[in-house]
């Protein structure tokens, strides 16, 4: 029975949702989209009267830590797990072991790489998620619709981050032929480095007309770089995430609009499909969990319920 | 050096009384600046001229006022690192400490809405955890290396649980203007940086702590013999750059406005690359202020130039990496 | 502080009983460095101590000197009983070291190892704001005064030779009003010239009314240079003479302990 | 410690003719071991115990096995830095290394599918990086702080470009299995890692190689006058700290499936953390290798441990700096 | 290697011209520390450097045993000219040297630094196999051939004192089938008893044939011990006498230049 993770009592799946741990494993920790993340789990938890613990990566790159945690929590008597892994196949190895003993395992925000998955024997119940191209998309159509034409700059998480290149590739090809893309760069999530980064390229290009931001954090500071260069009135900035903080600027009509992943429904969504996996009940293979535009007309609304969806939405697993 | 002083004695002549020492003449101090010392500051001045000649925007007012306005949170957490380098020590938890003092500050501030009080909190946190450090290092016993290490999880670990990891916004018109106002391109950020800078310089060498963190640096055992308080001299050290990094910390939450919970790791690398650059010797004894600064934009501005040049992302690592072995070589210390 | 001040080293009667170690006791750990340190100082007169290696010289040099902490004894400087916790407290009582490794910070200039610890500056504290010009001036003045030829006080003290550097240390014991200068092997490394030069620079300040310490292996210098002997054997002191009608083979005889010596010292001869 | 064997000539005996040396005792060898060199290793005990009293789970086969594979990239990394500290030196970039090498092995992999070309690949890019460190501390003589902290960089950049900014897939059966497979809890990638400690220390301690690297640490003008090659015993260290991170890299990527250009920084403070906690001299000279193992050990289980305990993340820095302080002040050096 | 070849020094007929160097020239950037180093060792002959603080004497001992690299100048050992690039190369030729700062590695035990550079092992190159027991053993026999009192070939450097120490870095230099041993200084720092020691060890390494170079500022001891003595003044050798007939007025004079010497060296005595 080496290796196996039934050693200390992991037997693996019980019927009923009721009495299931779940475990979850999420991204970086110094970032409020994941908060919001955590939260939802929670307070899912909570009002299913599921144990529920949360556990993160130390930071958007530390890959093998979060497989350390994983492997951590594998060896513990979770029900279900919930992963929202950091790389496409981060995870796989302390997925293999925990699919090899029937424990569900639900997959949430950035995908699970599915050859890696199969080629390490990992069964994955569903994937709950947004499209991060369909939202970088959704955030070019926006652009587009605001400034019409001329110049604009994106600003990128870190340099080869999976989720910050869908959403720049989503919005690049929304834009293709009506904007003109000057150069993207790479701010690590920091708002400190969008800022400088952000400075930089209004100096370089003095008629730049707008800033995509690979997410929020790094949009508020490109807010404030436009601020500061006094151009808040020719310069529009979009940003993907829905924090609360964004939300609270576009309100304001700083922030010219950010997509809202909702990551909050995300968590929630994680926990309710954990416990029917544990109770053996059918899943979809993917469920797209919503996301929104929110512009300044809509903001008041999205921040009444945030971190809640302000737009309803068929939950497929109510 | 003292041969071209047609007033010293002939090195051989015995036994000489020595004369009553004349104050050094330009040409002597110039004598006496060792080439480590001017490496940075030359180095900087080729890349200015040199980006500027590829790109006349480049030098233009607005785009130096940028630099200098993205320079200063590192310059001030540069003259930290530059004291505490002179006592052959290294101050490791610099950027975590700005990111508790930033924390620090954003908690104050939307508990209290006092900026003066959140400024005032801020500051003594960096004091508090330089001092900590410094006893740690001196009356632990613990090397500085270790402790700083130690502090750097320690402190970010802090700034997470005080700030529940959220960022929070500090919307105060003092704060921003800090960054915006000023006199043209030099803002009061830059400036407080400008000011601090001639303050270090002249802490360094006007004053007897000055001499004595210097002495620390060059022989603990010399100075302690000589009657200087090498412990309290250490702590002192380590105390300013907490210092440094909870003024830094004002000036991070005034520029983005919020306070994050971020690692920053970025402006730990930087601040030791910068002290490095400056010619200041990490077995301590020797430094200068002006040259770490001018290795911190340094560093900036080839940040800013290369991002000017839309060279990709993926270069500025690599460039940056070979601009400090460069710069290192030809600063290299003679010992 | 003054220029004179530090020119003129408060004279005492010759003779004068300075200092007074009874008994001193020192371990570095398990290791009992001192066991029994005894040395009387007088004024106008050169003390020697002499011992084999690891004898406790240094070590009863670093309790007077303030750099150790006896673990036992009684020091007496003047009519007062003192217990020194740092060098400063010693300096503060008029005593000045010389240490075997002369403690000079090599990356300082001349003149800032001379003021080290004790700047002169306008205002308190450690922030008080250096006079440099008066310093370097005086500097100069405390180097002059022992008649050595420095090449100029700014020049860093690591660009010195070793008799330079010597002059240095010696220069700063002396200049500062100090009643009692303790010099630990210092002319170990030096050559014939400069060993001269520093025994002509003991016998200045002798005459000067200071009360002198001088650790030394050699024996030919004891006997040509102090007036007194202590000698110490495994962390005792296990002998006092006048060097007056001592001879080398006394001396050699007293430090390998061939000759058998009543402990407690004979009284000054 | 002599006084303990009855053979050895009493002090003051004169003058005394040395006894043949006889082997030294087992109490001899237990009297010479230094308090921080068992610092790691007992605290690594008692962080065992601690936690397996108040978690039983904490100490099953399967728990252990969880956290040897989570130590194994670190203890490889630890090597490396090991070996370059006991020359006095430190590789501040051990992690962008492995990154560059992960990078190599993934590019060379995704080009011709051979497994084994591209783990070759991987070591020696791992060798190249450090080969040129050491090259550039000895013959270009810059100091080894700043040499390797300008690689740091430069790798961490050269694995961007070469990648491209992207990750790539490496589904390989082989590089999975080792992660995976093996005896029990003892992975292959553990198994190697236990292998490559047992070569180090047999390197260090038994062969005349050992003795150069701790010699050169020791005092390079020393080593140097008894005809050690110093310049050639520094660039080894570095060039083996470089394939430590060459072989890390094979088993990252075996870990997590992909090669990311993404920095592990981490790593490289905990693999100095480790080091210093094994009471490794930062001043070089005095190494041993079993204890800086121990250290990481001590950092993985804790994190292993507080991650059982369900204790917020937010806590695990703080714990972890706390740990590594107190684990210090434990092995504080005599000097 | 085996035990026997450590122990018995290839002898050479007393007298014989073992290394002779002339006109040697070194400089460190601007400084020219060595103008014109002449000096013959012959064997089983104690052969003296003298002179004052920088005059380059430790400069020619580094270019003799290839810590430094001469700049100009010639340098023959037996036969044969020679040209150094590192130590490995001179003590490849039989020069041993005990460097003024001994060169021993303080962390390191005491077999360890006897065959540091040299561990016998089995196998070639860096990766030899240690014989850790064989080289123990040795190692105390070779400490033991000096008749110096070493606690432990197994105690670390670090643990021994003044004396102890140069009986090791003598053992070292003495135990290698060397022909010519350089000593610099190597009593400066130490105490009577662990003079006349190192002494003792100096005329027994003479008499085994063995030629000797000794540097010292003690001209008793040069008188003492030496045969020959070389006189360097500002980076030349101006002076070489047999030290029989010498007296140290002679040698002071020699040294501090008031007498004028023909500069290129007096033929053998
Ligand atoms: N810091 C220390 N830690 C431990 N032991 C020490 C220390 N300093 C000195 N000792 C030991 O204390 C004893 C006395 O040393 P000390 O330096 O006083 O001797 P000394 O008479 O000055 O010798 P020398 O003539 O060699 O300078 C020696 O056995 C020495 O090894
Ligand atoms: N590494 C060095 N760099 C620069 N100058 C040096 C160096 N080593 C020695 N010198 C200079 O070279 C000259 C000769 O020095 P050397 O050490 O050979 O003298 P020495 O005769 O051995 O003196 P001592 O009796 O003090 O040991 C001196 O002026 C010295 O300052
Ligand atoms: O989806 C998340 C969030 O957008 C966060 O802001 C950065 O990391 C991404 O993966
Ligand atoms: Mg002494
Ligand atoms: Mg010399």
């Amino acid at each position: 029975g080496c290796g196996s993770s039934s050693d200390d009592g992991g037997s693996g799946s019980t019927a009923s949702g009721g009495d299931t741990k779940v475990a979850a494993v999420i991204k970086g920790l110094d970032n409020p989209f994941f908060q919001a993340m955590e939260q939802g789990i929670d307070e899912q938890a909570d009002q299913d009267g599921v144990d529920a613990t949360v556990q993160a990566a130390q930071s958007i790159t530390d890959t093998t830590g979060q497989s350390d945690k994983l492997t951590a929590l594998a060896q513990q008597d979770y029900g279900c797990f919930v992963v929202n892994p950091i790389s496409g196949s981060n995870l796989v190895n302390g997925l293999a072991r925990i699919s090899a003993s029937d424990t569900p395992v639900v997959n949430i925000d950035s995908p699970v790489d599915a050859d890696a998955a199969e080629e390490a024997g990992v069964d994955i119940a569903t994937y709950i998620g947004t499209d991060n191209t369909e939202a970088g998309g959704k955030a070019g159509d926006e652009m587009v619709e605001a400034v019409s034409s001329g110049k604009v700059a994106l600003v990128g998480g870190i340099s080869g981050d999976v989720t910050s290149n869908a959403r720049l590739d989503g919005f690049t090809q929304a834009v293709d032929g009506k904007l003109d893309v000057v150069q993207t760069v790479a701010a690590d999530w920091e708002r400190q480095k969008a800022l400088t980064a952000a400075t930089t390229l209004m100096q370089d290009n003095p008629d730049l007309k707008g800033f995509f931001a690979a997410n929020d954090d790094m949009g508020l500071g490109i807010v404030q770089a436009v601020k500061n260069a006094g151009k808040a009135d020719s310069i529009t900035v979009i940003s993907v995430d829905g924090n609360k903080d964004a939300l609270q600027s576009v309100k304001d009509g700083d922030l010219h609009a950010t997509v809202a992943q909702y990551p909050y429904a995300i968590g929630q969504l994680g926990v309710q499909a954990c416990e029917k996996a544990a109770a053996g009940d059918d899943l979809p293979a993917e469920i797209v969990s919503p996301t929104a535009v929110v512009t300044s007309g809509v903001a008041d609304q999205a921040l009444a319920k945030f971190p809640a969806p302000f737009e309803s939405f068929d939950n497929p697993l109510d | 050096m003292s041969t071209t002083d047609p007033t010293a004695p002939r090195a051989g002549t015995e036994p000489g009384v020595a004369p009553p020492a004349p104050r050094p003449t330009a040409r002597q101090r110039l004598g006496s600046v060792a080439w480590p010392e001017v490496a940075a500051p030359a180095a900087l001045v080729l890349l200015l001229v040199g980006f500027g000649i590829a790109d006349p925007g480049f030098l233009a007012t607005g785009n130096l006022g940028a630099m200098l306005q993205a320079a200063a949170i590192l310059m001030v957490l540069v003259l930290g690192q530059t004291f505490v380098v002179a006592t052959a020590g290294i101050d490791l938890s610099v950027a975590s400490t700005m990111t508790l003092s930033a924390i620090a500050l954003g908690e104050t501030y939307s508990r209290t809405s006092s900026i003066l009080l959140a400024v005032v909190v801020a500051l003594v946190t960096g004091v508090a955890v330089g001092v900590l450090n410094g006893l740690l290092i001196t009356k632990g016993r613990i090397t500085d290396f270790i402790v700083t290490l130690g502090m750097l999880s320690a402190a970010s670990g802090l700034a997470l649980i005080v700030a529940d990891g959220k960022p929070t916004q500090v919307i105060d018109r003092f704060l921003l203007d800090l960054t915006v106002r000023g006199f043209g391109i030099v803002t009061w950020a830059v400036l407080l940086a400008l000011v601090l800078t001639v303050l270090a310089h002249l802490l360094l060498f006007r004053t007897s702590f000055g001499t004595h963190l210097l002495a620390v640096g060059g022989s603990v055992r010399a100075a302690r013999a000589s009657g200087v308080r090498t412990d309290r001299v250490k702590i002192a050290a380590y105390a300013l750059s907490g210092s440094c990094a909870g003024t830094a910390a004002v000036l991070l939450v005034g520029r983005v406005g919020a306070s994050e919970p971020a690692s920053n790791t970025s402006f730990l690398l930087n601040s030791v690359a910068a002290v490095v650059l400056g010619g200041v010797s990490l077995f301590g004894g020797r430094a200068t202020i002006v040259s770490p600064i001018a290795g911190a934009l340094l560093l900036t501005a080839l940040v800013n130039g290369l991002t000017r040049f839309g060279l990709s992302e993926f270069y500025q690592p690599l460039a940056v990496g070979v601009v400090v072995i460069a710069a290192a070589f030809l600063a290299r210390f003679d010992r | 502080m003054t220029a004179t001040q530090h020119e003129t080293p408060t004279a005492a009667p010759e003779g004068e009983l300075l200092l007074r170690a009874s008994g001193l006791t020192k371990s570095y750990g398990q290791v009992q460095a001192l066991r029994q340190g005894d040395l009387e100082v007088r004024a106008g007169r050169v003390t020697a101590i002499i011992g084999d290696n690891g004898a406790g010289k240094s070590t009863l040099v670093g309790c007077l000197s303030g750099m150790h902490r006896s673990d036992g004894g009684e020091l007496r400087v003047g009519d007062e009983q003192v217990s020194f916790t740092g060098p400063q407290q010693a300096r503060a009582v008029g005593i000045e070291t010389v240490y075997q490794d002369l403690a000079l910070v090599d990356t300082l200039r001349v003149w800032q190892n001379l003021y080290l610890g004790r700047e002169d500056g306008v205002g308190r504290g450690p922030l008080r704001w250096l006079r440099r010009g008066a310093m370097r001036a005086e500097a100069a003045r405390m180097v002059g005064a022992l008649a050595v030829n420095v090449p100029s006080v700014d020049a860093r003290v690591n660009g010195l030779s070793g008799g330079q550097r010597q002059a240095v240390a010696l220069a700063r014991a002396a200049g500062w009003g100090s009643r009692i200068v303790i010099l630990d092997e210092p002319t170990a490394a030096l050559g014939v010239q400069e060993t001269a030069k520093v025994e002509e620079m003991i016998l200045r300040l002798r005459s000067q009314g200071l009360g002198l310490v001088l650790v030394s292996h050699n024996f030919d210098q004891v006997l040509r240079v102090a007036d007194d002997v202590f000698v110490m054997r495994s962390g005792r002191t296990v002998a006092h003479r006048a060097t007056a009608g001592t001879t080398g083979p006394d001396l050699v005889a007293l430090v390998t302990g061939a000759t058998v010596e009543p402990r407690p010292p004979a009284p000054d001869a």
